[in-house]
């Protein structure tokens, strides 16, 4: 036959063994949303280092541009090649789920990263932080520096990027319950695009003259909103935060145009991550995370129910930590 | 071959020595083996078949083309031509059959396009405007067009635009690639002016016309083309116009006949029908099988008539009732429900659909024979269609899948005609039915169109060309300034159709036998 | 008719001095005179080279995994939106005068979100959901068939304003949520790999949407431009829109036709995204570079004329075919960021090459015609 | 018409008459429609958002117009001769990046940096316009292949990292404090002075006016003795020259991080602000005020929308309707005109 389906034995690749094995023909690979940007980037640097610790083959590899049709092509190459342990950030939860649906069936062990896919068969889902965690922790930041009260503007990215969008609800409710003399005025999508983000910033500042704070939501518009304080000379009178990478916001966390960064220890995500690809490929207890030889991710909890793997709770980097994090 | 013997004695060298010219594009040979000789001072008709071959001659000379084979020298020297820069530092002028220009520019731009005078990187103007003011003036044209944008000129006006061009220059060698084709006989006579002034002057000037009696107006020696080679060169004056004809053909060429015929009911009848800009008040009557020629110069509006007949415009007041209905056509597909078809003018840029095949340039105007069901193709019919319109029409290719964009003008032409007979149509309108054909092609033209009318259409015949309007039509209205100025016979003489257009005073008196229906 | 031009049609066509020409001559006679304007011969054989040389490279293990008809078969599920909006390019870019659609994946988002709203949010039945769809993407289509058909605004243009209006609506309709639930998911069915009815046991599994959504599509298509006087109006048009006009074909109506095709298919592939991604997403079209540019480029590939007239379905299907699985291999082959970043390289390359190399074609045969309007798909062939 | 006698011309006084007319018009009715609905825009965005006509939002705008409308001089030249290029994203992102990473490495002066940006797009620019010249295959198709040449070298330059760090050296053409002077923006004012060159090139230069040719008929071009190639190669290099100087503002005006998304979606608002400032996109009619015009339009129908509150997503609504409305009075006009 022209298939070879029907044929199991073939259908895994070469290295590829049913059931885990030893770790050292074991292979994850990890799909991010985007290549080529430094969240990911610092992802994939954790999984390899995990790779070396825990002997295990870490294979990456992400579309070009955010587009859920181009991740799927990777996701469908990864499952030709047959690996042990797939893990997807996926752009588009819902376009994930059947895929890897596919992928289980094939005898792949799925998980998501990142982001979840929560309607699908994934074994596992490792989450940085919980939704409310950053939500709150970027609210708090934010009205810690804007002194409790005043207005405040969102500058989001994607229109459509499911974790934005379910951070900024928090945000809403957090704000109208824990600070009722603050107020957000607006929130606007700048795409991945730093400059738009920059310039809505601007345009924000300019309509709203009692603006005070400004949340970069993403970690491309979170250097954005500072550098729009910074060049319009208001350091000191509007405050940002934002979810930054560490270096990309160093300049501003020293000269005071952010407030602060909230993220989390990316590489410890990648860590965790391939971490718990082997627990999955091995049968091995997810909960059992003193197995772990990373400091900043052995913290992480276990939840059996909802099936998280959770990091711990978000980091937030100052003007005195950042430089110590090189993504 | 150059006939040496018919050269008459030159003091020194020729002006232009091409010999052994051969081009072919792919496996079409457009020429085989071409040998011209120009003298300075002299007018050089070269003349030949559609498709023999002469613009791809002079689109070598003029670097629009390499030639495969052959040399060319100039003055005694052998030069090389690979592009029109060249050939414009070797003193080679052209004007092309379809007129090069810029629709978007001023016709003073047109002028200096490629050879602007500069001061530092800007174009100077004031140098530039006496002698182009000089030019227009020279071909008649008036001093106010300059700053006229060239696309809201006229296409004879263009014309006159694209050789003043070519007079900017001082040139050695002159090409005019049918110049004639689309002037009016008045602006023919400008144009002999300036080429016989340019001749004085010891210009070599290459003249290519399908209208071989104002050769012998104009020119000194003539070389004839066939198939890709030339066949004689010698002083037009040792030739007829017949002999010219018999040699372009390589045979006997027979003369045309006018036929009587009998008329039916009137299928096109126009009664102070007017358009604004274009004409006003034309009333004419069109019987089943007769043959209405409008003769009118460029510009007199009898194009514009036949426009309205098809739907192409509206006309703005009148009556209007073609085959039986009183409505004005809304559409060319209106009118060609009504069995109404139409000829344009413009073979190129109006009829071909360049790179699809014959057969479906031959088809597309009566997609509805084509299926069994509305809508629907069929191949098969499609071919015999067309390869029976081939045939009929004796069009030269080799099938009904060549592209039509290959073929030579009369071919084309024939294609475009084609296209319109495939039913036969109960009112036929031709917009200049033979121009820069053959005239073994314009032979076979006028016999279709005598072959439809005996079988019962009515033809409109719009031309500018009095031989032919005589030729064909049972009845001649001509035009001029947007009025049907008289009506004459075919039989009238040249002269008063001619003054009748030109409106000149007429002292003959109008003789109209056979025409008794109406006066104009 | 005399004899004397059958005499010289002989002489023209008859005999020609060369007796035998050489097994390269030929080959030269062969591409000038088109050989490679039929793209589809080109494309197919980059297709089997490409397969060809994928193979060798499986058998000696180079790949990363299996390049074999499985893998072959599963990439197809994206084969189908490329292949008909590659085929809604064709009808626009086809019907001339610088026909083009830009805005084909904001109708994909369009329809999509309106589909999803149709059959998710209003309950309505699938078959109805799914036509009202598609007669919402022809509605959309005919928006920008009446602004370049009927009013005169250049393709480009139109398309550009309607690219970023329909994205617009898209986002603000949806509230820039993905639509999804239970229907929709189970949706994707429609476009999920199946066993084929009886010979399907030793076949690969194909995906659904290849046999729901392309094929009918595909065969409609061709019936339309090959065998109805629609398609011969529309090539007309493309050709030449003056002679069409003489020639009595109602110009507007027919270039008016392709936009609203364009935009029925568009719908179509808004559907079928639905379907693929178990998600209705505002921004399913237009993410990351959109779907309108690879939809022109795999048009352009598959050997539609950018300046009209030209243009055959079997280029289309092929050109998809050949990016699909080319993209597919390079994944195989080279691993991580690279291998993305490699597809980019190979359709620029694949576009560049097969456009000089058959343009030169085109122009051997073509050079001199004394309108530059002649030459398709060149630059001298736009110059109005 | 009849036929006048051949007289030699007393040319210089009827010569001086009709001198003037001979060019295009000063100003053009398009470019008048747009400064109008430009100041009706501004006077109801001052109305309605008083905050609107300050320096601190107008600056800012017109840092953020510069490189669109730098690049679109560019593109009003493509776009005359009937090319487009759709790759200057992908050139801004290869100049950008590499000159990012040289000023990360080395502490060059900015203007070398700034050379070093240009040369990069002028060669990018170069190579498309050598292969739609000498390739002769439509500009579109070259440059969606290029487009994805270019995007695949910025790619590797890249190197799946973003650059860090990028030291302040281009702040000249930043919009903070140190990229301007009396308020004036200096990529704004670079901008400016590039249309005004570009205006006075193709309205008096010779080989200005030959770009009218050349889009209005090619083929005439060429038989008129243009050398049409060569000034195809260098109009899509000047482009790319003008998309490698917009990289320096970008980069200038960015954050001190660079990201591999830079200039994404760029070449769609450049050819948006050409063709709304009135560039014929069938080629041999344009201007380049009329780019700069519609480069602030489109922006300031951005910017307003954000600033009056009203949801983002529909900026790019108005983007898409004023491009009909500014294209549809030219059609008017042009329609007019012909029946005239
Ligand atoms: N670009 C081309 N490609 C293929 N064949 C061509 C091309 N140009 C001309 N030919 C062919 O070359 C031959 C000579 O054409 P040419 O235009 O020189 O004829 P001509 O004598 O000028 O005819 P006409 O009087 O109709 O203008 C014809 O058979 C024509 O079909
Ligand atoms: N979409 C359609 N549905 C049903 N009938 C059609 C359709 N299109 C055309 N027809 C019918 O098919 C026949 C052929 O139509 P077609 O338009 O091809 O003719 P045509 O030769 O182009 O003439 P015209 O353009 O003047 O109608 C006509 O009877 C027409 O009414
Ligand atoms: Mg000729
Ligand atoms: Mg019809």
């Amino acid at each position: 036959g022209c298939t070879s389906r029907n044929d199991p034995g073939q259908s895994a690749a070469p290295g590829a063994s049913e059931g885990g094995g030893t770790a050292e023909d074991l292979t994850i690979a990890f799909v991010p949303k985007l290549q080529g940007i430094p969240y990911f980037e610092a992802m994939n640097t954790g999984g390899q280092q995990a790779a070396e610790e825990l002997g295990f083959e870490w294979l990456y590899q992400g579309p070009t541009t955010a587009d859920a049709a181009a991740q799927a092509d990777i996701v469908r190459s990864f499952i030709q090649q047959g690996v042990d342990v797939l893990f997807v950030a996926p752009n588009d939860p819902n376009s994930m789920a059947p895929l890897l649906e596919e992928a289980q069936a094939a005898g792949i062990h799925v998980a998501t990263t990142d982001t979840d896919a929560p309607d699908s068969v994934r074994e596992v889902f490792v989450n940085q932080a919980s939704t409310e965690g950053i939500g709150e922790a970027l609210t708090d930041a934010l009205l810690e520096a804007m002194g409790g009260s005043g207005q405040y503007a969102i500058v989001s990215c994607g229109e459509t990027a499911a974790n934005l969008n379910a951070w900024i609800e928090v945000q809403e409710a957090y704000t109208a319950s824990e600070y009722p003399d603050a107020e957000i005025v607006d929130i606007v999508y700048a795409g991945e695009d730093q400059a738009m983000a920059t310039q809505m910033a601007t345009d924000l500042m300019s309509s709203n003259p009692d603006l005070t704070g400004l949340v970069g939501e993403c970690t491309s518009s979170a250097p954005g909103v500072a550098q729009a304080v910074e060049d319009a000379g208001r350091t000191g009178e509007v405050f940002t935060v934002g979810l930054g990478t560490p270096q990309s916001m160093l300049p501003y966390l020293e000269s005071g145009s952010s407030s602060g960064s909230i993220l989390w220890d990316v590489e410890a995500l990648g860590y965790l991550t391939g971490w718990a690809g082997v627990q999955l490929a091995s049968d091995g207890d997810l909960g059992d995370t003193s197995t772990i030889g990373l400091e900043g991710a052995s913290g992480a909890t276990y939840d059996e129910a909802t099936g998280e793997l959770l990091l711990g709770p978000p980091t937030i980097f100052t003007a005195e930590n950042a430089g110590d994090y090189d993504y | 071959m150059t006939d040496t013997a018919h050269r008459p004695a030159a003091a020194g060298p020729p002006r232009l020595e091409m010999q052994g010219i051969a081009k072919r594009y792919g496996g079409v040979r457009a020429i085989r083996h071409a040998d011209i000789t120009v003298r300075p001072g002299t007018v050089h008709a070269l003349v030949g078949e559609n498709g023999a071959g002469k613009s791809t001659l002079i689109k070598i000379l003029s670097g629009a083309e390499q030639a495969d084979e052959g040399t060319i020298a100039i003055d005694g020297s052998p030069v090389s031509i690979g592009a029109t820069t060249d050939a414009i530092a070797l003193g080679v002028q052209t004007v092309y059959q379809e007129p090069q220009l810029f629709p978007e520019l001023t016709v003073a731009e047109n002028f200096f396009v490629g050879r602007e005078i500069t001061r530092g990187p800007a174009i100077d103007w004031r140098a530039q405007a006496p002698r182009m003011l000089e030019l227009l003036d020279t071909v008649g044209l008036d001093r106010g067009l300059a700053s006229q944008p060239l696309g809201s000129l006229s296409i004879a006006k263009q014309q006159q635009v694209s050789i003043a061009k070519a007079l900017l220059e001082q040139a050695s060698i002159l090409i005019l690639d049918e110049p004639s084709a689309i002037l009016t006989d008045a602006e023919i006579e400008v144009l002999f002016g300036v080429v016989r002034r340019l001749a004085a002057d010891g210009v070599s000037i290459i003249y290519i016309s399908h209208r071989l009696d104002e050769l012998f107006r104009i020119a000194d020696e003539v070389t004839i083309m066939r198939d890709g080679e030339t066949v004689s060169s010698q002083p037009i004056g040792e030739l007829t116009v017949r002999e010219i004809a018999e040699r372009m053909v390589g045979g006997a060429i027979s003369e045309g006949h006018h036929e009587d015929r009998e008329h039916g009911e009137p299928v096109l009848e126009l009664e102070s029908l007017s358009l604004d800009g274009a004409f006003e008040d034309v009333t004419l009557t069109l019987r089943a099988g007769e043959v209405v020629g409008l003769y009118g110069l460029v510009g007199s509006g009898a194009a514009e008539v036949g426009e309205v007949v098809y739907g192409m415009r509206r006309a703005t007041s009148g009556r209007l009732r073609a085959v039986g209905d009183d409505r004005h056509p809304a559409s060319p597909s209106a009118a060609k429900r009504r069995g109404i078809r139409m000829v344009p003018a413009n073979r190129a840029s109006q009829g071909s659909f360049s790179f699809q095949p014959i057969a479906f340039n031959i088809t597309v105007g009566s997609l509805g024979l084509l299926g069994k069901a509305p809508g629907w193709v069929s191949p098969r019919a499609e071919r015999r269609i067309s390869d029976d319109l081939i045939r009929r029409l004796a069009v030269k290719t080799p099938s009904g899948r060549q592209p039509i964009g290959a073929m030579s003008g009369g071919n084309a032409q024939k294609v475009v005609l084609a296209r319109q007979i495939v039913e036969q149509p109960k009112l036929l309108v031709l917009a200049e039915p033979t121009q820069g054909v053959d005239v073994g092609a314009k032979e076979e033209i006028h016999r279709i169109v005598a072959d439809l009318a005996e079988r019962g259409t009515a033809v409109l015949v719009i031309t500018t060309d009095l031989a032919e309007v005589q030729r064909i039509a049972d009845r001649i209205l001509v035009f001029r300034a947007g009025r049907v100025a008289r009506e004459l016979p075919p039989t009238a003489s040249q002269a008063s159709l001619l003054a009748a257009a030109a409106g000149a005073i007429d002292d003959e008196p109008t003789p109209m036998p056979g025409t008794t229906e109406e006066a104009a | 008719m005399t004899a004397v031009d059958t005499a010289t049609q002989g002489g023209r066509h008859g005999r020609d001095p060369e007796p035998r020409p050489s097994a390269l001559d030929r080959a030269r006679v062969w591409v000038a005179s088109g050989g490679l304007k039929e793209r589809a011969t080109l494309l197919l054989g980059l297709i089997v080279v490409l397969l060809v040389v994928m193979s060798i490279l499986d058998g000696v293990g180079l790949t990363s995994g299996r390049f074999n008809s499985d893998y072959l078969a599963s990439t197809l599920i994206a084969y189908v939106p490329l292949a008909l909006l590659a085929l809604a390019e064709l009808f626009v870019i086809t019907s001339g005068r610088g026909g083009i659609d830009l805005s084909v994946g904001s109708m994909v988002s369009l329809t999509g979100v309106v589909f999803a709203m149709l059959y998710q949010q209003a309950m309505l039945p699938l078959a109805a959901a799914i036509v009202l769809a598609v007669l919402f993407g022809a509605l959309l289509g005919a928006v920008n068939g009446f602004l370049t058909a009927y009013l005169g605004y250049p393709a480009l243009i139109t398309t550009l304003a309607t690219f970023y209006a329909y994205r617009s609506i898209a986002l603000v309709v949806s509230e820039q949520r993905p639509i999804s639930g239970p229907e929709i998911s189970s949706f994707y069915s429609a476009a999920k790999a199946v066993e084929l009815p009886v010979i399907g046991a030793s076949l690969p599994l194909v995906p659904l949407g290849v046999f729901t959504f392309l094929l009918p599509v595909a065969i409609v298509a061709w019936f339309v431009l090959n065998r109805t006087t629609y398609g011969r109006k529309l090539y007309a048009i493309g050709t030449n829109d003056t002679a069409a006009q003489w020639a009595g074909i109602d110009t507007r109506r027919t270039r008016m036709m392709a936009y609203v095709t364009a935009g029925a298919i568009s719908g179509l592939v808004g559907v079928y995204t639905v379907a693929q991604f178990a998600s209705a997403r505002p921004d399913a079209g237009t993410s990351g570079s959109g779907m309108a540019l690879p939809a022109i480029t795999i048009a352009v590939l598959g050997g539609v004329a950018i300046t009209g007239g030209i243009g055959r379905l079997s280029g289309i299907l092929l050109a998809a075919l050949l990016i699909v699985w080319l993209n597919a291999s390079i994944l195989l082959v080279v691993p991580g960021n690279e291998g993305a970043q490699a597809q980019l390289l190979a359709l620029g390359v694949v576009l560049l090459g097969a456009s000089l190399l058959s343009n030169a074609s085109i122009r051997r045969r073509s050079t001199g015609l004394t309108k530059p309007v002649g030459v398709p798909g060149t630059a001298a062939g736009t110059s109005r | 018409m009849t036929a006048t006698a051949p007289a030699p011309a007393p040319a210089s006084a009827s010569g001086q008459v009709s001198l003037r007319r001979i060019l295009p018009p000063v100003v053009t009715g398009q470019e008048l429609v747009l400064l109008g609905v430009l100041v009706v825009l501004w006077v109801l965005l001052g109305i309605f958002t008083p905050a609107f006509l300050t320096p601190g939002s107008i600056g800012p705008l017109l840092v953020q117009v510069a490189p669109i409308a730098l690049i679109g001089v560019g593109m009003t030249f493509v776009i005359i001769t009937a090319g487009i290029d759709v790759s200057v994203a992908a050139t801004i992102m290869v100049s950008a990046v590499v000159t990012a990473r040289v000023l990360v490495a080395a502490d060059v002066p900015a203007v070398l940096a700034v050379l070093l940006a240009i040369a990069i797009g002028a060669l990018l620019g170069t190579v498309n316009g050598v292969l739609i010249a000498y390739g002769r295959v439509h500009p579109i198709i070259i440059t969606f292949g290029t487009a994805n040449l270019f995007q695949w070298l910025g790619l590797r330059v890249f190197d799946s990292s973003t650059v860090n760090g990028i030291p302040g050296t281009l702040d000249f053409f930043g919009r903070g404090a140190a990229g301007s002077t009396l308020g004036v923006p200096h990529s704004f004012a670079i901008a400016v002075v590039a249309v005004a060159v570009a205006w006075w090139f193709l309205r008096y230069a010779k080989a200005g006016r030959n770009l009218y040719a050349i889009g209005g008929n090619q083929n005439a071009a060429r038989l008129a003795g243009i050398k049409v190639q060569p000034r195809l190669v260098w109009v899509y290099g000047i482009t790319g020259a003008l998309a490698g100087l917009a990289a320096c503002m970008i980069i200038a005006t960015g954050t001190s991080s660079l990201d591999q998304s830079v200039g994404s979606g760029k070449e769609l608002q450049v050819i948006a602000a050409v063709v709304i400032g009135g560039t014929s996109i069938l080629g041999g009619r344009g201007s380049v005020v009329g780019t700069m015009l519609g480069a602030l339009l489109v922006q300031t129908v951005v910017s307003g929308v954000t600033q009056l509150g009203w949801p983002t997503q529909l900026g790019f609504l108005f983007v898409g309707i004023c491009i009909l409305i500014a294209v549809g009075t030219d059609l008017i006009r042009e329609r007019a005109r012909r029946r005239a």
